[in-house]
């Protein structure tokens, strides 16, 4: 059941952007419409499992083989930049179509440092592939999860109002930091 | 001086010569720090022994063994056992784990212990590394003292709201306790009654 | 000379905390003691003064498509100097700040960009501006984590300032808090710009 | 001569008012208050003025001052949010950290956002949880009940879902445990442990059904918050009933009256159609339910209300009325 | 050791090759077709986005600006003309000067000079208000004081005088971007030229009714008399359905029509007192 | 008992002049009648001034589609032809008449002889309908004559007659069923003969119940006319909510009844028909409610198009002191008038005069999303949002919430508890909303 | 009008047109526009997009005109369905299954990006099925 534990913990537990702090510019960024965040949410989960996917592979396969894991963090930004790239390239080529789209959401992918970060948090966890890939899923859905929350309230708040001195950040900030509050009722879930 | 062009050939020349020359630095940098990070991480693990244990002249990490996903680091002075140390864990925190550093004197008794990493409620489970907590152990051994908290019937006050981090933190000693006995019962001395673990805690504070 | 507005851009009006809303992560995750937000602004001042003075020399030798690419490495390198620098002299310090050294890149990447650019490419005004940034960025986050400390924690710079019994405000050390005194930051430097 | 009036048709409006309601929800809550004083005599009474008080003082002082609003503490939002956050707390709560408390429901919950009907989280809700994330020791010594008029300190002692808890953690059964839980009439009429204004449920439902006569309030949200957490608790307990206590005793027990009735209908945090506040009941009781009996707290009614409060916006989006006309396929 | 710092090299500057490989596909295959100009004039414009000019937003603008090649009947109001004389290098041309304009509020149905005679309560906004009816004074014409232009400005420059319940522009902030023109429902507002000193004068009213009835419902309403037009030796003034209107582009500020107009309709901002002539009742005064 | 199903709502009654019978109201020496006075395109004058008229001659003129007659309601001069103030105080082309005794049209049958044969045919019905200006006198004032003619495709069932009088105080309805009844059921025929339906089918709310009583005894000798008792409740009497009711059929969004196979028309409408049809009497006066709690002596009039609203009040014992108020129709749907010159057009069902205390509004607080006005819009729309969206001038999304179909009952800001105009901002946004509607139809 | 609900519509300015496209070019805002990194995002160096159209039916357009091209909404999901959620399964299914079987990184690995190129593949092959379910519109 490790693979349960793992999905419930990154879901409500630890999630990502309101506990472990992941995350957090497209967070304040892309959460002002919930259409918007559903399609950024879908392109996350896919690139994160992705990408962990991929630096678990350079991890084990090339840093760690030939001693040099401490070139992680230049070695994963690379690839996962690139990655990124790869993936609009195919889904370019292969389905115009679908990448005209969706396209928008990938660039902003990368400057989401949660993609990075859970990259070397897998391999600090010491998780194998299977677990890592799902680790990252489990992750991003989480992320998507206080995402489309956050896109709830704020649209419903372009509405009512409020006061001008909380426009922008501020209110955005309070606002993930009382879902923050209310996510701490699921510690201990999970042990 | 005017902008390479964006062509096949300055486009992977100007890359590869970039990264050769950012990637020797830093080999080079990993190779200056290599020393001084692997002296930390060993520093950090002898200074942890040394918190835990009266004097000793050897090299406890040397001689350190693994049982059982504990660690044991034996120390002795002038070929005389003084201690063992033994790096323990628990994984019913109330955070996942943490892991201890307890040091056990020859008979069981234990001298000091510390916490080396854990992920606990700052203020709350943190407590624990505060010395209100940790110093109730010192001197006890598990033997006859009940290594539980109050509440579940033993001899420890619990941290205040923080009951289970304490109840973990005894189940870390213990587990540490069971094994130490398991594995090195052979030249411990048992203790048979209190009296004589008054006269192994004044010994020790001759030591001191 | 006009350089220093370079330096001062970074510590008030273009504050890439509390201004620009950059890093917001670092900020968030870091900011538990002030010491920690010392830390962390320092390794992020080293990066930024250092990934921009190669960048402002190197920037004609990098044909413009592999620009990204080439800051890229130049950055993650210098990021992981600091953290093996760091891992091996401030271990401490290292082990709470945790994932996030080597996340300094992504925000290095954002804000080295802006750098680039904005062509400013002689050397100088390029180191100006990454220190004022750089300051800027460990100004907000020391005080921010200053704050918090104080507030959940009773000390600051690990020094207690209130007795052991006294009882602090715990959530400002949690996630919760970090947020709202984030928030409650950004609006107070709103207002005290709107009003000048 | 007096100059007419004129303005767009409706020229006649209905007796609701929004004082008239929330000065209702304030004499529904005197029931359980009085309990409340009752039980725990002048402490409980200490609580609850400092609560309230303080709540209408921040309310004025951030309207007038830093929102610079017409201040409306008349219309009785505050008082409410004031008298509910003292009823979440214990009565040995230390006043200062109220005083925290109500800075935080009225602050930072509801002012932030522009006052009364902005906010997105329930405030009392939101304070309460800050206090027992900050102050979890004081938050969690319930003083024992005892009806005198006196402020000597009472003896702690947990609450009926903390010893459960507790219990269970350590691998207690259900019926060792039985001899320490209260009889299920003390718990519905009051003087077991617990927070101020959770102790009596009768209280809370008179006042639950004053509400409804008034039509404050209507029952989907209560009924359904109920009969979830009734039914999740019952196939628990037949699965194993000497691990999972019965169902009856999770309906009685802690915030989950006091929740279920003036909580999770606060219209402002709760969905706006009959088909949304079910599904909101829904959640909240599934939420309770999974933070009772397998979360680290004992009880889980705020963090349960708090959570369903974000996704209010979704299911407002999501269940539109039934438009007039609308081809249903 | 030394094996290690050859594997970092290998392994970086391989990903490196790789990667400058891609980039180059990349570029390649994604070309953008912009005309670099547009970033250029994207760039000068002042990006307030207030659409002042007629476009939806300032890139929108620069794609026009771009497009159209010159600047005739382009206009920045936010930036001016400065930004059009930054601008025009970019094109290639020579900027043409275009005059600074102002909104001018073109109504004086003050409490005073229009009293009320109902009461209007309901909703704030003119817009509802000029739909359900005539307004509190019965001038079908005049302001209604709701202040829907008030909301529109995004630049702070206009609010409501309470004493007069009419909308007052500000000299300094107003920068006639036209928005408020466009929120008023009953086009009370006009842009028209700032001239020297920021004066101006204006018939302050637009009511096109007879002059009984609108004179009925205010003292100060255009009666459409026609001495003004009389008066003006740089036929500047015209009448149209019993109402005057001046042509800022004619007009030479000579202040004739003002003295003539027996209803005072006529205003004059931003003057110096005259000395004959101080005792004017009613100068709708802007701050300053 | 039959009534619909969503919303709705129950504002005090108050009809205090249920037991008023109708009288006649002198006529007034100052008429002035309002050339249009119909939804639709305007009508063309066709009388000058100085020219001697009669009563009941056509003094304009409705040629296109959606258009209607108009024709004077007394006989004299026409003094002069200028604009005059409507109930909203925008100026209308107006006919004004100086009044010379009473001389009728002489084709006008003035007898009260129940004539109840019906000689013509289909067409004949509706041209001759169309000849004496009948509009809908249930408030909308859409030619009647239009409303006749059943667009190809599509068929008429039933004819539905709207007896409802769901607003407050108004009793023209009710007067005009109980001393007219037998001239109403000869109407209804009529329409039914000119759509071509087998039924008709009266709908009353519960608290008429002497109409009620009444129409079902005459009814018996009228073939496929049944009167049915609604429960009350407010707005029973729109006609979406009328089918609903007495059918339980529902007009889609956007369309009109005929797509169910319906037409509504109300009591009046009825009444002035048989009129037209057996009596060749056009459309010139009708039955006005005139009442309010403080007003000395509420009644009903019946009054010619044309009379001065000020004339009624003093009949009707003068403007009492404490008004604040004084609206052409009923409380909910009403409009406040901006002076009481104004004429009685084809469209006054009632004159209300409301006192101060009455006439002001609650203090506007916030929304709390209570969500009491999404319960009790009998559209099923979400006012609170609806509003919302229009104050923040989001016009396309209030579009995709269907604006559009809100009817302007005001149950919504009748019920909000923190009374927010709700109406004022949906009615702001259905304005901007057909305007955009309208745009992208052109283009 | 039902329609009208659903849309996703982006302004664009005409590119090009050949004989069986008109190219539409668009600034991507939805998501960039409301983020605020978005004037130091760079990472592609495309804020505009170029959008191919089927010619038929939209003939008199000419190059540089503005036009407002629509999508249907339930499109734009169906699109995160094929182009990142479907892919993410099969390669979780791959995953797990032959991980489960084997117990070999490598070869799972090895798998894994079969499935995901055979997956692209066939998305080529179908290229034209889907572009006609994607296709824009011009309003
Ligand atoms: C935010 C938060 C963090 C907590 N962290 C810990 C912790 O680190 N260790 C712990 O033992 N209890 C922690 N608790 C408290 C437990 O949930 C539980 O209440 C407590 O352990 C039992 O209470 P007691 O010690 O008073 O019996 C925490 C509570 C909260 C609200
Ligand atoms: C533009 C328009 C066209 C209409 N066309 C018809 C029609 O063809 N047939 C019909 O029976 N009613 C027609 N109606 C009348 C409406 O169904 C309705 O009876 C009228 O608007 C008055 O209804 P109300 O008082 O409920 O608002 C039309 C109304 C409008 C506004
Ligand atoms: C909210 C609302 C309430 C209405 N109430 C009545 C009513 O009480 N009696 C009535 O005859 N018509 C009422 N109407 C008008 C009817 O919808 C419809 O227009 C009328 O019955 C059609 O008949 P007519 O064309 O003969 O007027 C109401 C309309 C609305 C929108
Ligand atoms: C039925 C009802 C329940 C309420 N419950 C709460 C509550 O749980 N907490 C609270 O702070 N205010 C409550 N209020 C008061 C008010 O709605 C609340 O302060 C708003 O959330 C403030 O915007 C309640 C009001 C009503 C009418
Ligand atoms: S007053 Fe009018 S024209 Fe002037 S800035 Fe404001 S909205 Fe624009
Ligand atoms: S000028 Fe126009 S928009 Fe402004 S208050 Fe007057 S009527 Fe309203
Ligand atoms: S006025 Fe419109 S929105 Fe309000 S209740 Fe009536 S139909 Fe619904
Ligand atoms: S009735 Fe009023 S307060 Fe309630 S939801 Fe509607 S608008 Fe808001
Ligand atoms: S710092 Fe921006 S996403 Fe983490």
């Amino acid at each position: 059941m490790d693979y349960i534990n793992i999905i419930i913990l990154a879901l409500f537990v630890n999630n990502v952007v309101l506990a472990q702090f992941l995350g957090i510019c497209p967070f304040l960024g892309v959460s002002s419409k919930v259409e918007t965040s559903l399609g950024m949410g879908a392109a996350v989960i896919f690139v994160m499992a992705l990408a962990n996917f991929v630096t678990y592979m350079i991890y084990f396969f090339i840093l760690k083989p030939l001693n040099i894991e401490f070139m992680q963090t230049i070695s994963f930004i690379l690839v996962i930049a690139f990655l990124v790239q790869v993936v609009e390239l195919i889904l370019k080529k292969a389905a115009p179509s679908l990448y005209q789209a969706l396209g928008i959401y990938l660039p902003l992918i990368t400057t989401n440092c949660a993609v990075l970060g859970i990259a070397i948090l897998a391999v600090k966890e010491n998780y194998n592939m299977v677990m890592s890939v799902v680790y990252a899923s489990a992750i991003a859905v989480g992320f998507t999860i206080a995402l489309i929350l956050m896109a709830g309230i704020r649209e419903q708040m372009e509405n009512t109002g409020y006061p001008k001195g909380m426009k922008g950040f501020p209110i955005s900030l309070i606002t993930a930091g009382l879902l923050s509050l209310a996510f701490m009722g699921f510690s201990g879930l999970v042990k | 001086m005017a902008k390479l062009e964006s062509n096949l050939k300055n486009m992977v020349l100007s890359l590869v010569l970039i990264s050769m020359g950012m990637s020797a630095a830093l080999g080079y940098v990993y190779v200056l720090t290599k020393g001084p990070i692997e002296k930390a991480n060993k520093e950090k693990e002898v200074e942890a022994v040394k918190m835990v244990l009266p004097d000793f002249d050897n090299d406890p990490v040397k001689d350190m063994k693994e049982i059982d996903g504990l660690f044991f680091y034996p120390a002795s002075k002038g070929g005389q056992t003084v201690g063992y140390a033994v790096n323990t864990f628990t994984d019913k925190a109330f955070s996942g784990k943490f892991t201890l550093m307890v040091g056990f004197l020859p008979d069981g008794t234990i001298n000091k212990s510390m916490v080396l990493d854990q992920k606990e409620t700052p203020g709350l489970g943190t407590k624990m590394k505060e010395p209100k907590f940790y110093k109730q152990f010192e001197g006890k051994n598990p033997a006859i003292f009940k290594m539980m908290v109050k509440k579940d019937g033993g001899e420890v006050d619990a941290i205040s709201a923080a009951t289970i981090s304490s109840r973990a933190y005894c189940d870390a000693i213990n587990k540490a306790y069971q094994l130490f006995m398991k594995e090195f019962k052979k030249d411990a001395q048992i203790v048979k009654d209190s009296t004589s673990l008054v006269n192994v805690n004044e010994t020790n504070k001759k030591e001191d | 000379m006009g350089n220093m507005r370079y330096l001062l851009n970074g510590l008030w009006k273009e504050n890439p905390t509390l201004v620009l809303v950059l890093g917001t992560c670092p900020t968030l995750a870091v900011t538990t003691a002030a010491m920690n937000g010392l830390g962390m602004g320092a390794a992020t001042t080293f990066v930024l003064v250092f990934s921009n003075l190669f960048i402002a020399l190197l920037k004609n030798l990098i044909p413009d498509k592999v620009r990204i690419a080439a800051f890229v490495v130049i950055i993650a390198s210098f990021v992981t100097i600091v953290d093996l620098t760091m891992k091996a002299f401030t271990p401490g310090l290292y082990a709470a700040l945790g994932v996030f050294i080597p996340l300094i890149v992504v925000n290095c990447i954002i804000l080295g960009r802006a750098e680039a650019f904005a062509q400013k490419n002689k050397p100088i005004p390029a180191i100006l501006d990454g220190i004022g940034m750089g300051i800027g960025f460990t100004l907000a986050l020391t005080i921010m984590g200053a704050v918090r400390e104080i507030l959940g924690n009773g000390s600051i710079f690990d020094i207690k300032l209130v007795s052991e019994s006294t009882k602090t405000i715990i959530i400002f050390i949690l996630p919760p808090g970090a947020f709202f005194t984030y928030g409650y930051f950004i609006a107070i430097k709103n207002r005290l710009s709107a009003n000048k | 001569m007096n100059l007419l009036t004129v303005s767009g048709s409706p020229h006649l409006h209905g007796d609701q008012s929004l004082k008239k309601i929330m000065w209702g929800v304030v004499i529904a809550l005197v029931p359980a208050m009085m309990v409340s004083f009752w039980y725990f005599g002048l402490a409980a009474i200490i609580i609850t003025l400092t609560a309230v008080v303080s709540c209408l003082i921040f309310e004025y002082l951030i309207q007038k001052f830093l929102l610079k609003q017409a201040p409306t503490i008349t219309d009785g939002s505050a008082i409410i949010t004031g008298i509910l956050l003292a009823f979440n707390v214990p009565s040995s709560l230390p006043v200062w950290q109220m005083v925290i408390g109500a800075l935080v429901a009225i602050g930072i919950a509801k002012m932030s956002y522009g006052g009364l009907g902005k906010n997105p989280f329930n405030p009392a809700l939101v304070g309460r949880v800050f206090l027992l994330i900050s102050f979890p020791v004081d938050m969690t010594s319930w003083p024992l009940p005892k009806p005198i008029w006196s402020m000597v300190d009472a003896i702690t002692g947990p609450t009926p879902l903390g010893v459960l808890k507790e219990g269970i953690g350590k691998g207690d059964t259900i019926s060792q445990l039985a001899a320490q839980l209260p009889s299920y009439q003390d718990m519905f009429i009051g003087g077991i442990g617990g927070s101020l204004g959770e102790i009596s449920a009768a209280a809370l439902l008179l006042g639950g059904l004053f509400m409804m006569y008034k039509k404050i309030i209507t029952c989907h949200i209560p009924v359904s918050y109920l009969l979830t957490v009734f039914v999740f608790t019952a196939i628990m307990w037949q699965i194993n009933p000497e691990h999972y206590i019965n169902p009856l005793f999770h309906l009685l027990a802690g915030g989950l009256m006091l929740g279920a009735i003036f909580m999770a209908t606060d219209m402002v945090t709760s969905p706006m159609t009959y088909r949304g506040m079910l599904l909101y009941g829904f959640g909240c009781g599934v939420l309770t339910v999974l933070i009772r009996l397998w979360g680290s707290y004992p009880e889980g009614v705020s963090f349960a209300i708090l959570i369903m409060n974000a996704v209010v916006p979704l299911i407002n989006k999501g269940f539109k009325p039934k438009r007039f006309g609308e081809v249903i396929k | 050791m030394n094996q290690v710092l050859i594997y970092a090299i290998i392994a970086i500057s391989s990903i490196g090759a790789l990667s400058a490989l891609i980039l180059f596909f990349v570029a390649q295959k994604f070309k953008v077709i912009e005309d670099p100009k547009i970033d250029e004039v994207a760039d000068i414009l002042p990006g307030a986005n207030c659409g002042g000019c007629g476009y939806a937003g300032c890139r929108n603008f620069a794609e026009a600006i771009v497009k159209a090649g010159n600047l005739d009947n382009l206009n920045c109001p936010v930036g001016g003309n400065t930004v059009l004389k930054d601008i025009a290098p970019v094109l290639g041309i020579i900027a043409t000067e275009r005059s600074p304009q102002i909104a001018v509020v073109r109504c004086s149905g003050s409490y005073t000079n229009a009293p009320k005679k109902v009461e209007y309560d309901g909703a704030s906004t003119c817009t509802f208000a000029n739909n359900l009816f005539a307004g509190e004074s019965g001038c079908p014409f005049g302001c209604l004081g709701l202040g829907d232009c008030v909301f529109s400005c995004k630049f702070d420059a206009i609010y409501i005088d309470e004493a007069t319940g009419l909308p007052v522009v500000s000299n300094e902030k107003c920068v006639a971007c036209g928005a408020c023109v466009k929120a008023c429902p009953r086009k009370i507002i006009e842009i028209r030229n700032k001239n020297k000193k920021d004066r101006r004068i204006f018939v302050s009213c637009i009511n096109q009714e007879k002059g009984a009835p609108a004179k009925k419902n205010c003292e100060v309403a255009c009666i459409g008399c026609g001495k003004c037009m009389k008066v003006c030796t740089f036929e500047a003034i015209s009448i149209d359905k019993n109402l005057a209107y001046i042509d800022f582009e004619k007009c030479t500020l000579c202040r004739k029509c003002v003295d003539e107009c027996p209803t005072n309709a006529i205003i004059e901002l931003n003057f110096p007192p005259r000395k004959e002539k101080a005792k004017k009742e009613e100068t709708v005064n802007t701050e300053l | 008992m039959k009534t619909f199903k969503i919303g709705g709502v129950h504002p005090e009654e108050n009809k205090l002049t249920s037991d008023k019978a109708i009288e006649f109201l002198a006529i007034s020496q100052k008429i002035c009648i309002p050339v249009t006075q119909h939804l639709g395109t305007p009508s063309t004058l066709v009388v000058e001034k100085g020219e001697s008229i009669k009563t009941g001659q056509l003094i304009a003129k409705g040629d296109a589609f959606i258009c209607a007659n108009v024709h004077s309601s007394v006989s004299g001069k026409i003094s002069k032809i200028d604009t005059a103030i409507d109930t909203s105080g925008y100026k209308k082309t107006s006919v004004f008449i100086d009044v010379e005794g009473d001389i009728w049209e002489e084709t006008i049958d003035r007898t009260n002889t129940i004539n109840k044969d019906i000689l013509l045919s289909k067409e004949e019905i509706i041209a001759k309908i169309k000849d004496m200006g009948i509009v809908g006198l249930g408030g909308a004032t859409f030619p009647t004559h239009v409303k006749m003619m059943v667009p190809n495709g599509k068929k008429a069932e039933f004819l539905l007659i709207n007896g409802v009088e769901c607003e407050p105080y108004l009793t023209s309805d009710h007067r005009l069923m109980l001393e007219k009844g037998e001239e109403i059921l000869v109407g209804i025929s009529i329409l039914k003969k000119a759509l071509g339906v087998e039924k008709a089918i009266i709908g009353i709310e519960n608290n008429k119940s002497d109409a009620i009583t009444y129409l079902t005894k005459l009814a018996l000798n009228f073939t496929g006319i049944e009167v049915h008792a609604l429960k009350i409740k407010y707005p029973q009497g729109a006609e979406k909510q009328l089918i609903k009711a007495l059918l339980n059929r529902e007009v889609p969004s956007g369309k009109l009844p005929i797509e169910v196979g319906c037409v509504v028309s109300n009591i009046g409408t009825a009444f002035a028909v048989y009129e037209a049809i057996q009596k060749n009497k056009p459309l010139f006066e009708r039955v006005v409610s005139i009442t309010g709690k403080s007003l000395k002596n509420p009644s009903n009039f019946m009054v010619r198009i044309g009379t001065p609203v000020i004339e009624l009040i003093e009949k009707a014992g003068g403007l009492p002191d404490d008004s604040g108020k004084v609206n052409s129709g009923g409380p909910m749907m009403g409009k406040a008038l901006n002076s009481l010159d104004v004429p009685i057009v084809k469209g006054t069902s009632g004159i209300l005069i409301m006192t101060r205390k009455e006439s002001k509004r609650p203090e506007i607080l916030n929304c709390i999303r209570c969500g009491k006005c999404i319960t009790v819009c009998p559209m099923g729309l979400e006012p609170y949002l609806l509003a919302q969206l229009a104050e923040n001038g989001n016009f396309e999304t209030s579009e995709k919430e269907k604006i559009m179909d809100c009817m302007e009952c005001g149950s919504c800001q009748f019920t909000c508890p923190s009374s927010r105009p709700l109406l004022d901002y949906v009615r702001l946004g259905k304005n901007k909303v057909g305007l955009i509607i309208r745009n992208r139809a052109n283009n | 009008m039902s329609s009208e609900k659903n849309q996703i519509c982006h302004n664009g300015v005409i590119q090009n047109i050949d004989e069986k496209y008109i190219y539409v070019m668009i600034v991507a805002k939805s998501a960039c526009s409301a983020c605020h990194s978005q004037a130091m995002c760079s990472m592609t160096e495309m804020k505009e997009k170029i959008i191919e159209i089927n010619k038929e039916a939209y003939s008199n357009y000419k190059i540089g005109d503005q036009v407002e091209i629509i999508m249907n909404q339930s499109m734009g999901t169906k699109a995160v369905f094929l182009g990142y959620f479907l892919p993410f399964i099969f390669m979780m299914i791959t995953m797990l299954t032959t991980f489960s079987i084997s117990k070999n990184e490598a070869l799972t690995a090895l798998f894994t990006i079969m499935i995901l190129a055979i997956y692209y593949l066939l998305l080529f092959v179908f290229k034209k099925q889907i572009s006609n379910t994607f296709s824009f519109k011009i309003q």
